[in-house]
């Protein structure tokens, strides 16, 4: 059972990829790597569960935390200043 | 009662994964930026929840439920902050919502 | 079961990084990154390897990032296209590729308990560790006393990082504006700072002491306390985190943790061991080994979080306008 | 505390220093701690080379923690030579470096720059002394990082772009270096170089260890910046501050040259490397063409910083030779080279900064008629630019003489006439900068100039000094390379 819930976050997982992958805005993308930040925190706790080692939710905590911190980085030192703005097709990243 | 919590502990899990997928689905196909905040908070709030309490319940009283607690209490900080700060953010981007044409006139 | 999650991990992260090449904006790259470490870290938990994850998950997706968005804020965040097809390098890759590949055919296969790694040197460190040092994380044990003196030297290599991020950038001090405009309009996001910036010190705290039970110690605390900093650089602005840890301290505590280190193992000498033999320390080995663990992993933790926070405030202090 | 610990006292007194640097707020207190620091350096080289000379190899085990378990410190005559070739280089850069500091770096970035001096000491020493496969990584790391700071230092722009060609290539090196060490431990469980020794020949026929084969030797060319792989080093050297170019030149590459002669001789083992994958005749062909191509680019250049470069490329390419051969004359040859070398070199940077203090530039145009105004740095130049082309009684042609007969008794005697070719265009190159200096007029900005001050001027002739020494009586330095090079190869067949 727990395999199919993980199997399940994998697919969340690489959906979020590829919204990442896509942007087509920076902010897409960073939305996309918060979720993905999340997916892995309930990731981590199952497969902690699944190999009953639940030490590994210590990492899930630091995931929460530190994800947190990253994002609000982005927003902070990036967000208004470079690049954000810009015209979605030039940020597609496909150049 | 252990059977109860047992399966109420899996409905919990599949519940959660099923918002997951929802969430993640949402992301993908939802046409713009602020749309796809919704699609993101159902993740945040209701999958991971859901997720969650359902460990919770396989864990019982121990350590790793007052982790898992404290992991629940952090998201639903951080995420509502996160997804709050990336929308005033792209708002202040000049990032233009797609509207739809009726509205507009 | 395992093995599949495995499979697919791996793939992620092989798309991931694909497009990290294919992406021109850079700071499209950073956030892949960051998943790109998120990915690796699921697969080293996966894979059992949790002191290891939980570096991964502190380092590849927190500081690092902050530290390449910072450096993206003072330069530019798109892609210079190259001026010629890059031949050389692209051979270059793809033989390394090939070498590397040739290498695995050989390998023990994954899991395969008769491999040498298994048979030579770690039984014994599992073996020999309740005995010896008395923790039960053998991951610490091996990395602060067995082979103590590599922690030392990457310790060093960090320092070396700080020293020279400081000579080639150097710190320039700031005028006196407390919180500048765009702070004020993120109440929400000081509200939630004041709250989390404690917590994330507890757990950094946590992370430090319980390193020798759990995943965690030295590198993983200092990096998550310099997190907690910078998160409190974000909301508050830089003025203010300065105002809280001001860049002299910095300076000093980054070379205390270098000496703390260091003047374990010179004491442990002067008490007629040898360098950073812990034995000596206390009355009986085991519990030399302990305080020799705590202390050297309490100035790893002071260094590697005063160089992070430092590289940090080296790079935003050069940030031209006011909105930091 | 003393005598048994000196192995680890060597590598953690600069360690130590660094920190303590990083605290000084004046630049002079930090100079007198590098200073300090350095000079103990050689202090405990020299009673290293002492000790091992009297009781053999010397084994120290860090945390008292027998190897392979923990790490070994592991001196032996080879290693001792080495130890003392980077502690006489740091320790006669020191005295030197004040002035030439504080004319070429910011005033603000001066302590800094002792503090990452000293780390790259640090790291060169624990490379050498180091008997542990990984810990030779973390040490590399310490070393170059410093390095690409020092070299940044530049007074010039350019110096950036140098450390950053240098900064990619000596990443990719440590890369391959860390993956050749990684597969190695893969297939044998031990990162300790001796137990490594011995467990490797029941695994030597993978493929796993032909590609950390590969990996270890191709990172550890890089670094030592063997001929095809050399690009980073002519413009690192051109644009380093002086005293940085002089130490790096000395030590740098000549501890890559020590690596991989661990690696070939202690680790795989001489059969492994030189039969099976037949290891010395690539590197000897390497050799001749670095020697051949690196010489004539050198007579071209017009900066004497960078002919000295391209010329340290040719002269890697001597010891290389002599390593090639893969016989205890040979290796023995090579590493007679390596110390006469790192002093050659070093003299000859020093000089340049001597010249760099007074005139600003290192520019051939610059130099017309510099001999009548700086005649000691001159004749300093000169001395070693005779020894660097190897004219008898100096050290260059005590090395060549060895590396010849080397070549001789192991039936390469075309190995012979390229020595020779070679050193005529050392000549070549040699002459244009006497050629400038002595024999055309001073130009107009020459009045100016006077003698470099004698804090720089002893360390530089210091450094003359011992190559005439060598060049006159060479019976220490040989006898010191041929123990090494037999501990070397007799470990080898063992």
């Amino acid at each position: 059972m727990f395999i199919a819930i993980s199997a399940v976050i994998l697919v969340a997982i690489a959906i979020g990829l590829l919204r990442a992958f896509l942007g087509p805005t920076l902010y897409d993308r960073v939305l996309a790597a918060n979720m993905s930040g999340t997916l892995t925190v309930l990731m981590v706790a199952v497969l902690g569960f699944m190999t009953g080692r639940p030490e590994f939710l210590d990492i899930a905590l630091v995931y929460v935390l530190i994800s947190f911190v990253s994002t609000i980085a982005v927003l902070r030192v990036c967000g208004t200043g470079c690049g954000a703005s810009r015209d979605p097709e030039a940020d597609s990243g496909e150049g | 009662m252990e059977t109860v919590i047992y399966i109420l502990s899996w409905i919990f899990l599949l519940g959660g994964a099923i918002f997951l997928l929802v969430g993640a689905i949402g992301i993908l196909r939802f046409p713009d930026f602020y749309t796809r905040l919704h699609a993101v908070s159902v993740c945040d709030t209701m999958g991971a929840g859901l997720v969650l309490a359902g460990l919770m319940l396989q864990g019982g009283f121990s350590l790793v439920t007052v982790k898992l607690l404290l992991i629940f209490y952090f998201m639903i900080f951080t995420g509502p902050t996160a997804v709050h700060a990336l929308a005033q953010a792209a708002l202040q981007g000049k990032l233009k919502p797609v509207v739809d044409e009726h509205e507009q006139q | 079961m395992e093995i599949l999650i495995d499979t697919i991990l791996l793939v992620l992260l092989m798309i991931t990084g694909f497009s990290i090449v294919r992406m021109r904006s850079l700071l499209a790259a950073t956030m892949l990154t960051s998943i790109y470490s998120l990915l690796s870290a699921s697969l080293f938990v996966v894979l059992d390897a949790v002191d290891v994850a939980l570096t991964e998950a502190a380092i590849g997706a927190g500081i690092s990032t902050i530290l390449l968005l910072a450096t993206i804020a003072l330069t530019t965040d798109r892609e210079k296209p190259p001026q010629r097809t890059p031949m050389l390098p692209l051979i270059v890759v793809i033989i390394t590729g090939m070498a590397l590949i040739y290498g695995t055919l050989d390998m023990p296969h994954f899991g395969n308990p008769q491999a040498p790694v298994h048979l030579h040197v770690a039984p014994a460190y599992l073996h020999d560790t309740p005995g010896e040092i008395g923790i039960p994380n053998v991951v610490t044990s091996v990395l602060a006393s067995y082979r103590g003196y590599d922690t030392l030297g990457e310790l060093a290599v960090i320092f070396t990082a700080g020293a020279g991020v400081l000579t080639l950038l150097g710190y320039r001090t700031r005028g006196g504006n407390s919180m500048d405009p765009g702070i004020r309009k993120l109440l929400i996001l000081r509200v939630i700072g004041k709250l989390f910036f404690p917590l994330i010190l507890l757990f950094a705290l946590y992370v430090q002491f319980h390193g020798d039970y759990g995943p965690g110690g030295g590198f993983q605390a200092g990096v998550i306390f310099a997190t907690g900093f910078i998160l409190y650089a974000l909301a508050f602005g830089l003025g203010n985190a300065q105002r809280l840890i001001p860049h002299q301290l910095l300076r000093i505590m980054v070379a205390f943790g270098m000496l703390l280190y260091i003047g374990v193992g010179i004491e442990s000498m002067l008490l007629g061991g040898k360098f950073l033999e812990y034995n000596v320390l206390a009355d009986d080995p085991v519990s030399g080994q302990h305080l020799g663990i705590i202390l050297i992993e309490l100035g790893v933790g002071i260094t590697v979080a005063s160089v992070m926070l430092m590289i940090y405030y080296v790079f935003r202090s050069r940030q031209p306008e006011g909105d930091l | 505390m003393l005598i048994s610990d000196l192995p680890v006292l060597q590598v953690v007194i600069p360690l130590a220093a660094a920190p303590v640097c990083l605290l000084l707020r004046n630049p002079r207190h930090a100079w007198a701690c590098a200073l300090i620091a350095s000079w103990l350096v050689l202090a405990i080289a020299l009673m290293l080379v002492q000790r091992v000379h009297a009781v053999g190899t010397l084994s120290y085990a860090i945390g008292a923690w027998v190897a392979p378990w923990g790490i070994e410190y592991r001196i032996d005559m080879a290693g001792a030579l080495m130890v003392l070739v980077v502690a006489i280089i740091g320790a006669l850069v020191m005295p030197f470096a004040r002035r030439s500091i504080e004319h070429e770096i910011l005033e603000k970035c001066t302590g800094l720059f002792y503090t990452c001096y000293l780390l790259c000491l640090c790291g060169l020493l624990g490379m050498v002394v180091t008997g542990d496969a990984f810990n030779l990584f973390v040490f590399l790391e310490i070393s170059s990082l410093s390095s690409y700071v020092l070299i940044s230092l530049g007074s010039r722009r350019r110096a950036l772009t140098a450390a950053y060609q240098y900064l990619i290539m000596g990443t990719i090196g440590a890369t391959f270096i860390l993956i050749g060490v990684g597969l190695l431990y893969m297939m044998t469980g031990t990162l300790n170089m001796v137990d490594l020794s011995q467990r490797l020949p029941e695994v030597a026929n993978t493929r796993t260890i032909m590609a950390a084969f590969a990996f270890v030797t191709v990172g550890v060319s890089i670094k030592l910046a063997l001929f095809p792989l050399h690009q980073w080093l002519p413009n690192a050297y051109t644009d380093a501050p002086s005293v940085v170019s002089a130490f790096i030149a000395a030590t740098a590459t000549k501890v890559g040259v020590y690596v991989l002669l661990r690696f070939f001789f202690t680790v795989f083992g001489m059969q492994f490397s030189f039969d099976a994958m037949h290891v010395g005749e690539i590197l000897m062909l390497l050799a001749v063409a670095g020697i051949l191509i690196a010489s004539l680019v050198a007579v071209f250049q017009d900066n004497v910083k960078r002919m000295l470069a391209y010329s340290s490329v040719a002269q890697i390419g001597y010891i290389i030779l002599g390593i090639s051969m893969a016989s205890a004359a040979g290796v023995s040859a090579g590493m007679i080279h390596l110390f006469n070398h790192a002093m050659i070199k070093g003299a000859l940077f020093l000089a340049i900064g001597c010249i760099f203090l007074r005139l600003g530039s290192a520019e051939l145009r610059d130099m017309h008629g510099l001999a009548r105004h700086m005649p000691w740095t001159m004749a300093a130049f000169v001395a070693g630019g005779l020894s660097l082309i190897g004219i008898p009684l100096t050290s260059g042609f005590i090395s060549k003489w060895y590396l010849a007969s080397a070549a001789l008794s192991g039936g390469y005697w075309p190995l012979v006439v390229l020595i020779l070719a070679s050193s005529l265009i050392g000549l070549i190159y040699m002459w244009r900068v006497v050629e400038v200096a002595y024999f055309h007029v001073p130009g107009t900005m020459m009045h100016k100039v006077r003698e470099a001050p004698a804090v720089m001027l002893i360390p530089t002739w210091l450094l003359i000094g011992i190559n005439l020494y060598v060049g006159m009586d060479a019976s220490l330095i040989t006898d010191i390379t041929r123990q090494g090079a037999e501990i070397l190869i007799g470990e080898a067949l063992q």
